[in-house]
């Protein structure tokens, strides 16, 4: 049965990626030589690795506050102004406040988790409380989010000046691995001898891939092994049961919200400390929720899925960015491409007539060989 | 006076910013109701506010445009029904699938179709959707002041393109057509409870197929009212966010079409009043009087709406024995 | 004071020979390629005229040019070290926005040629990075004054995109310019003054205008990006008149855009590219456009279609006041302040 | 019984076999069905027999056999076919969609159209009210579903059927969930109707029922037919052990109650039902230790939400609910249980169990906090596992893996899960509502034997049922419930079912006004 849906979603990604070639094939590319350059522009080079993996760590981490809302049965389409809340108060709290590093930084993450944390709440709170459906209440606390963030980063003491963005997060907060050291001239002179790990390190690496990891382990852990886990998938999967069993459906409602809140939170904080150390002035959404839903769905609300599913998303995206500048093809294939694997996925009852079909196809061939 | 003309100006922004959110979330209703979730009508729209704009160029003619949104949108909803209704995919992901393939598709196509750019090229004002009461108002010029302003007022609110009368139009509509007729009853009734109607020989996937492409439609008919009536052209980010407000507004109207467009109109007033209020001297930064339409929004929803129940089948694959 | 404009005292014309453009062998051509914002390419603004000066540049100086377009914010940095590594002689970053990981960059890769539009360094810009600025504040004056000369009801409006250093440029020039004029005929004009909070809401865009026409202004200005596209639906409608920015905007609507405030980023980005080309590549500094630097930043070509010669021949004596600096233009909210007071 | 007509064989199913994968769910099963005949079809749970009336009426397809209707040879492809050919079905699970009125409900399908394509609602209900009078099936036509009793659905449903114009009704478990008086009237209505030319084929495990209405009895056992008698030549017994291979003692078997002290009182207790109305009022009641207090009533007299203010899933407006001198008013389920209650819920899937969950995580459900199941918050797999598979070994759940999700356990092994975890908490007090409903007889014994099994350990039952047999043959006392008061309570020894039945129907209520 596992197994089952892990081919299933081997085949929708194969699936996506020749329709996507169709796609190219039609505007007049060549969809092998696409997918080479793709390819190799995750592959080709450590550093190109790096950036994969940084572009995919708000990914996982969307994704599994995504996943997590789903095993409890709410749909948080809220992860993006949860997302932007706990880049937010992380930014706040990383320029702000003067502590030694590593206190910093984790005092910046915890912020950035109770700010996502409050911002799931607000939803988690509202449906329990009022019983409003928590798709709307995350629609529009996605642009409050993004509204007040803007507010706030044309605070005067908290903006930067000729810049349309906050002030840089203190060095001490940040997440960023060995940074001082690669450009310190020790670091530069081993690194000089050490090309892959120079490579590797060239992009800003940082913590935040650990933290994902952990975060999934944790998550897959609480819900499955955990009497917290239990009690909110049991109020995910039918609350007049959970309620028959003791079980408070109003606190576990917002606990759920809280909880897939605080991981977008988190995501923002990582994203902040470990890559883009400030906030910036958001002309639209940027999409690291939505995306997560993405991951999610792919990764079938598993925690742990969310893994590869976000590095397989960072990989296409990250990849695809590729395309146009050495073969000048529209970028939007990749969103076409993404949307069909998920389609795909969305289809496991497709998928299994195809594989039947080929496989009783190749049982004709067998049976003709004899 | 001035607060007549004023509100003149409130209800006429209140209207054009409602009606593409009214199509879409129509399209909602229908699609729900037949128990099928739509998360995609954000990328509904968007293909259809592409295939308006990109007919109506091309033809030179709106209407034929209009029609092609409503088509463009219909196909996309058909792959949706494919996905949920003959192969019982979760309607979630169908649906977030179709949020990318349609963007990226309306983008890909714009590229194609128009040398590489993002944008469509603009309609003369001729070519758009025409607004029926343009000139009415103003050929008559009153010289009482009074008068001059209440005329102005109505210039604000009736002066609009035939997009938004079609679009009341079409609540009406809908909502005769999901309670009055043979089709709206089965509709309904296969939402609630197929099987039920399964067993009375009612063919549920084919009702279900029926709401899903309408419903896309509809969708495509709120994109396109973006693009040849309030605007002129289609571009990326024409359409962002509005197919989910729509989809907000239809659970706030708790699945029904005079409800989903109250949503829609108490969403396009609060930004109506956000204009109003940033045009006053108050000096309210605007960053927070963005907020405003979404935090009234909640408030309204906490103070006056409360619970609602979907559709009791809505969401669930729906399978034979 | 001349002090107060910024960047006043780097100009275009002076450039510092780095020395290395005549090392890149002669049989390579020269490799240009820049990073957009989110924006894209064809976004009919800065990307997009960008973009265009690069093509020129391709034409005319026997370049390669690519461009690598940015989805969100994280992407401006991976973007640079995609075009590092195909091999770009010169990497521009189109936008403010990109100002940090253009400064990145180059602090990373000191060998590497880097330029920003929109943004200044000041004087720590490093040696291999350009910035390129424009004035935007003077072609606002300008169209300002414009609106100001020809308003009919003492009324017009400006409708900004999201507020910032950048948006208040066009923003406060152009109320300079509109008081300027009122000034000169001795009446007060007033200048309805909104923001959308957003570049891409074009309903809003509209609305606004709508509000503001409403309201009495019969021209109304706009930096706001796709929401100007709603301002100018909104004059067609109502048979009023807009004011385009960045291009010559009144393609879109013949009529009623009246004329446009050119920012020519084309303009910025070929002449770098050109000084490049020619080993001359002005690095660590920061080359500012305003009226005086060959049409970088101007009024459209298109406005003598609307706008009466007399105002035209004026502008034209305030473009040179500006130049000579008998005209200070402010471009935000102090230098604004100062600039009312002078008037009085 | 002098309506049939032995010349016509409306039905006639030869040698049907379905197969779902490996599983035969009806092996070569013969049925024929006379004009004018009402004929039961009886079996233990999973028999097979709503599947071979689904195949009758065209859900299912058979693997193998045909089917002849009035005669004639019939490709069932779907229920199009079945209606064209005057079959109806109410399903055992009623076909109703809930927000609808009775007459949508009715015309679903088949609307009357009028002009402008407009359903015409007037129409409609005119035949539905003509539809009603002429088989004596009184239902408000204007009323939504989910408004009216279970017993007004019922005949919601039947008269769907005869809109389609049926002739032939199958009737799949019609009185499981009737009130004694309902079940009398469908039985009335179904003789009625055979009298106007109709046929029925009926499914029940109630052998009282079938004795009471049926011409003829097909029993199925594990999908296989084992023959069909003539009603009036058999006893219940003997349909008894033809339906399980074995025999089946119908008493239950217990010694006298050894009553102790109050343990549960309630006192005064008011509370309002979901539309905000008194449904439970002033109601009070003593629960004594080793006794079987059973509640009888019709549906809709308060039980549920009586049943939920004990257990504190529903708000006490007034009065005192004390459980071994403690009170309990308006404490959370948690609490409540952890003073000693235990509730085997009315709906089964709705709130006894998660279905979507392992049976291991249901029997869990209300302890999985404790140890040994889990210590601070981390659960222990293994613990639960061996716990569940005890369980199911001793309560006899199939299949016995405890890995399967509730939701495909069948209905009775669903109860027993249900039932296992509930007396397994030991509670000094166990409510049972409706704890037999849908089992077959096998089943019922099973559940029976462990309720005064309970009772004789010193603790207290209080069953809460709308089968009078049931409240009857296990009570030691029995309340009789009434508009949201007891109205009088009878010791075992003085009850008889035409006392009770009186009361029930709010009899003694008069009395006193008297
Ligand atoms: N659609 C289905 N697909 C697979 N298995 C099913 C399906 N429906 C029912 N079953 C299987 O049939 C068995 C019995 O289901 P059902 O609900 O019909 O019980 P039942 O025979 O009516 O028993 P009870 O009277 O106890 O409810 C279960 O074990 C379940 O796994
Ligand atoms: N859709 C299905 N898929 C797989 N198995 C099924 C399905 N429906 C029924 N079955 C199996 O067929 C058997 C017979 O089921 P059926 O519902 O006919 O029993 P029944 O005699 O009506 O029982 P009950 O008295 O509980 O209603 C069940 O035990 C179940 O295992
Ligand atoms: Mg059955
Ligand atoms: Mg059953």
């Amino acid at each position: 049965m596992k197994g089952n849906k892990f081919v299933i979603t081997l085949i929708s990604i194969l699936l996506g990626l020749v329709i996507g070639g169709i796609a190219l094939s039609i505007t007049g590319f060549n969809p092998i030589e696409a997918y080479k350059i793709m390819f190799k522009g995750v592959f080709s080079n450590p550093k190109y690795i790096s950036w994969t993996i940084i572009r995919s760590t708000p990914l996982i981490l969307t994704g599994i506050s995504v996943s997590f809302a789903f095993k409890t049965g709410l749909f948080n389409i809220g992860a993006e102004g949860q997302f932007i809340f706990g880049s937010l108060v992380a930014t706040l709290v990383g320029y702000f406040f003067h502590l030694p590093p590593i206190i910093h930084p984790i005092v910046a993450l915890l912020a950035g988790i109770l700010a996502g944390a409050l911002w799931g709440g607000i939803a988690g709170f509202l449906k329990s409380k009022f019983g409003i459906n928590e798709v709307i209440t995350t629609i529009m606390l996605n642009w409050i989010a993004l509204y007040f963030s803007n507010f706030m980063v044309f605070w005067e003491p908290f903006k930067r000046p000729n810049r349309d963005a906050s002030e840089r997060i203190l060095d001490t907060a940040s997440i960023q691995i060995l940074e001082k050291w690669k450009t310190s001239d020790a670091g530069k002179a081993f690194l000089a001898n050490n090309t892959f790990l120079k490579d590797f390190l060239n992009p800003p690496v940082n913590f935040g891939i650990i933290i994902a990891i952990l975060v999934a382990i944790l998550i897959w852990y609480i819900l499955k092994h955990t009497t917290l886990g239990y009690q909110l998938r049991a109020v995910g999967f039918n609350k007049d049961a959970a309620e028959y069993g003791g079980i408070n459906i109003k606190r576990n409602t917002i606990l759920a919200m809280m909880i897939a809140g605080a991981i977008s939170g988190l995501s923002g904080a990582t994203q902040v400390l470990g890559v883009s150390k400030e906030t910036a002035i958001l002309a639209t959404m940027e999409g690291y929720g939505f995306d997560g839903m993405a991951v999610a769905l792919i990764a079938n609300s598993n925690p742990l899925a969310c893994i590869p599913a976000a590095l397989l998303f960072g990989g296409l995206k990250y990849g695809g960015s590729k395309l146009q500048p050495t073969m000048g093809a529209p970028i939007e294939v990749i969103n076409i491409t993404i949307g069909v694997i998920i389609m795909f996925i969305a289809m496991p009852k497709l998928i299994n007539i195809i594989a039947a079909f080929r496989s009783r196809k190749r049982g004709v061939e067998i049976e003709n060989a004899k | 006076m001035k607060m007549l003309s004023d509100l003149g100006v409130i209800i006429g922004i209140t209207l054009m910013y409602s009606a593409p959110l009214i199509y879409t979330s129509l399209g909602g209703v229908l699609s729900e109701n037949a128990g099928v979730v739509n998360i995609g009508l954000e990328g509904m729209m968007t293909i259809g506010a592409f295939a308006g704009a990109t007919v109506a160029y091309f033809t030179q003619n709106p209407w034929i445009g209009f029609l092609a949104a409503g088509i463009a949108g219909g196909l996309l909803a058909l792959l949706h029904a494919i996905a949920c209704v003959t192969f019982t995919a979760d309607h979630v992901v169908s649906g977030i699938a179709i949020n990318f393939i349609g963007p990226g598709l309306s983008i890909f196509l714009t590229k194609i179709f128009f040398d590489g750019a993002a944008m469509t090229i603009p309609l003369d004002l001729d070519n758009k959707i025409p607004r029926p009461l343009n000139g009415l108002f103003s050929s008559i010029s009153p010289t009482n002041p009074t008068m001059a302003r209440i005329v102005d007022a109505l210039d604000s609110i009736f002066n609009q393109y035939a997009t938004v009368y079609i679009a009341l139009l079409l609540v009406l509509a809908v909502w005769f057509f999901l309670y009055k007729t043979k089709l709206g009853l089965r509709i309904r009734s296969v939402g609630e409870h197929p099987r039920a109607a399964d067993t009375l020989g009612i063919n549920v996937y084919r009702i279900k197929y029926l709401a899903v492409i309408l419903s896309g439609v509809l969708a495509g008919f709120g994109g396109a009212a973006m693009s040849i009536a309030v605007i002129s052209n289609y571009r990326a980010a024409l359409i962002s966010g509005q197919g989910f407000i729509a989809l907000a507004a239809m659970i706030f109207g708790k699945w029904k079409p005079q409800g989903a467009m109250l949503g829609c109109l108490l969403f396009g007033a609060a930004q109506g009043l956000v204009v109003y209020l940033g045009s006053t001297s108050l000096n309210i930064s605007s960053q927070l009087l963005a907020m405003l339409p979404y935090i009234i929004t909640l408030v309204v929803l906490m103070g006056f709406v409360g619970e609602a129940r979907g559709p009791k089948a809505s969401g669930i694959p729906y399978e034979k024995e | 004071s001349s002090s107060d404009t910024p960047s006043e005292v780097e100009g275009p014309t002076e450039t510092e020979d780095q020395g290395e453009a005549e090392n890149t062998p002669a049989s390579e051509p020269i490799r240009i390629a820049m990073v957009t914002d989110e924006g894209g390419v064809h976004d009919q603004s800065f990307n997009q005229s960008a973009w265009e000066g690069l093509q020129r540049a391709q034409e005319e100086l026997g370049i390669e040019v690519s461009y690598q377009e940015s989805q969100q914010d994280a992407d401006f940095a991976p973007n640079f070290e995609t075009l590092l590594d195909a091999g770009n002689d010169l990497i521009w970053g189109i936008g403010f926005k990109l100002a940090d990981a253009v400064l990145d960059a180059a602090t990373a890769n000191p060998d590497q040629k880097y330029a920003i539009v929109d943004h200044s360094f000041g004087d720590n810009t490093p040696d291999n990075v350009v910035g390129v600025m424009f004035k935007a504040e003077q072609p606002s004056f300008l169209v300002g004054y414009i609106a100001g000369r020809m308003t009919e009801t003492n009324k017009v409006g400006f409708v900004g995109g999201i507020a910032g250093d950048i948006i208040w440029g066009f923003d406060y020039g152009y109320q300079a310019g509109v008081q300027y004029a009122a000034h000169e005929l001795g009446k007060e004009i007033e200048v309805l003054n909104q923001y959308a909070e957003s570049f891409s809401d074009v309903a809003k865009g509209k609305a606004i205008a709508q509000q503001m026409y409403q309201q009495g202004a019969d021209i109304v200005f706009h930096a706001a990006g796709d929401v100007g596209t709603g301002v100018i639906e909104a004059a067609k409608e109502q048979g009023k008149w807009a004011i385009g920015v960045d291009r010559d905007q009144n393609y879109l609507a013949p009529d009623n855009v009246l004329t446009s405030a050119m920012k020519r980023v084309d303009v910025g980005v070929y002449n770098v590219v050109k000084d490049l080309v020619e080993g001359k590549f002005p690095g660590g500094q920061t080359i500012t456009y305003g009226l005086a630097d060959g049409g970088a930043v101007d009024i459209a070509p298109s406005s003598n279609k609307h706008v009466p010669q007399e105002i035209l021949d004026a502008v034209e004596e305030l473009k040179q006041k500006i130049i000579d600096g008998e005209i200070v233009v402010p471009y935000n909210e102090a230098t604004y302040k100062e600039f009312i007071d002078s008037l009085k | 019984m002098n309506n049939i007509d032995y010349n016509t064989k409306v039905i006639e199913m030869k040698n049907i076999t379905k197969k779902f994968g490996d599983f035969v769910a009806n092996d070569n099963i013969d049925l024929v069905v006379h004009k004018g005949e009402i004929h039961a079809l009886l079996g233990e749970n999973g028999a097979g027999k709503t599947t071979l009336m689904n195949i009758l009426y065209g859900l299912y397809q058979p693997t193998s056999g045909e089917i002849f209707i009035n005669g004639k040879k019939v490709e069932v492809s779907n229920p199009n076919v079945a209606i064209a050919n005057g079959i109806g079905m109410v399903h055992q699970h009623f076909m109703l969609v809930d927000n609808f009125t009775v007459v949508e409900n009715i015309i679903l399908g088949m609307e009357p159209i009028g002009k402008f394509g407009v359903v015409d609602i007037n129409k409609a209900r005119k035949e539905v009210e003509e539809l009603s009078s002429k088989y004596g099936l009184y239902v408000d036509p204007d009323a939504k579903i989910e408004d009216i009793s279970v017993g007004m659905q019922q005949r919601v449903e039947i008269l769907k059927a005869l809109y389609r114009g049926a002739d032939i009704l199958i009737l799949d478990e019609p009185t499981a969930v009737l009130t004694p008086q309902e079940i009398e009237e469908i039985i009335e209505i179904m003789k009625n109707l055979t009298k106007q030319g109709k046929t029925i084929i009926i499914i029940t495990h109630k052998l009282k029922e079938i004795k009471q209405s049926a011409d003829y009895c097909t029993i199925i056992r594990r999908g296989k037919k084992i023959g069909t008698v003539k009603v009036d030549d058999v006893t219940e017994e003997e349909l008894a052990s033809m339906m399980v291979g074995r025999e089946i003692s119908f008493k239950v078997d217990k010694k006298p109650a050894e009553i102790g002290d109050v343990i549960l009182e309630i006192e005064d207790l008011t509370v309002k039902d979901n539309r905000g109305l008194d449904v439970v009022k002033n109601l009070s009641l003593k629960l004594h230790k080793g006794e079987i207090l059973g509640i009888a009533g019709v549906d809709g007299n308060g039980q549920s939400e009586l049943v939920e203010a004990l257990t504190g899933l529903r708000k006490v407006e007034s009065g005192k609910v004390i459980l071994q001198d403690k009170d309990i008013t308006n404490l959370t389920p948690k609490e409540i249980m952890e003073s000693g209650m235990s509730h085997i819920p009315e709906d089964r899937q709705k709130r006894g169990l998660v279905l979507d969950f392992t049976v291991a995580e249901n029997m869990i459900l209300e302890n999985y906090h404790k140890e040994p199941f889990s210590r601070k918050g981390r659960l222990n797999h293994r613990n639960i596992s061996q716990f569940t598979v005890e369980l199911m070994e001793k309560f006899d759940v199939r299949p016995r893996n405890d890995k399967l999700t509730a939701g495909a356990l069948s209905g009775g092994n669903q109860q027993k899960v249900i039932l296992a975890r509930e007396i397994t908490n030991d509670p000094e007090v166990l409510l049972a509502v409706q704890p037999t409903r849908g089992l077959d007889v096998g089943a019922i014994e099973f559940v029976h034997k462990y309720l005064v099994e309970q009772r004789d350990k010193g603790k207290a039952v209080l069953l809460i049922s709308f089968e009078l047999d049931e409240v009857l043959d296990l009570s030691d006392r029995i309340a009789v419930i009434y508009d949201g008061q007891i109205v009088d309570i009878i010791a075992e020894k003085d009850a008889d079912e035409k006392t009770i039945g009186f009361l029930m129907a709010g009899g003694g209520v008069e009395d006193e006004r008297k």
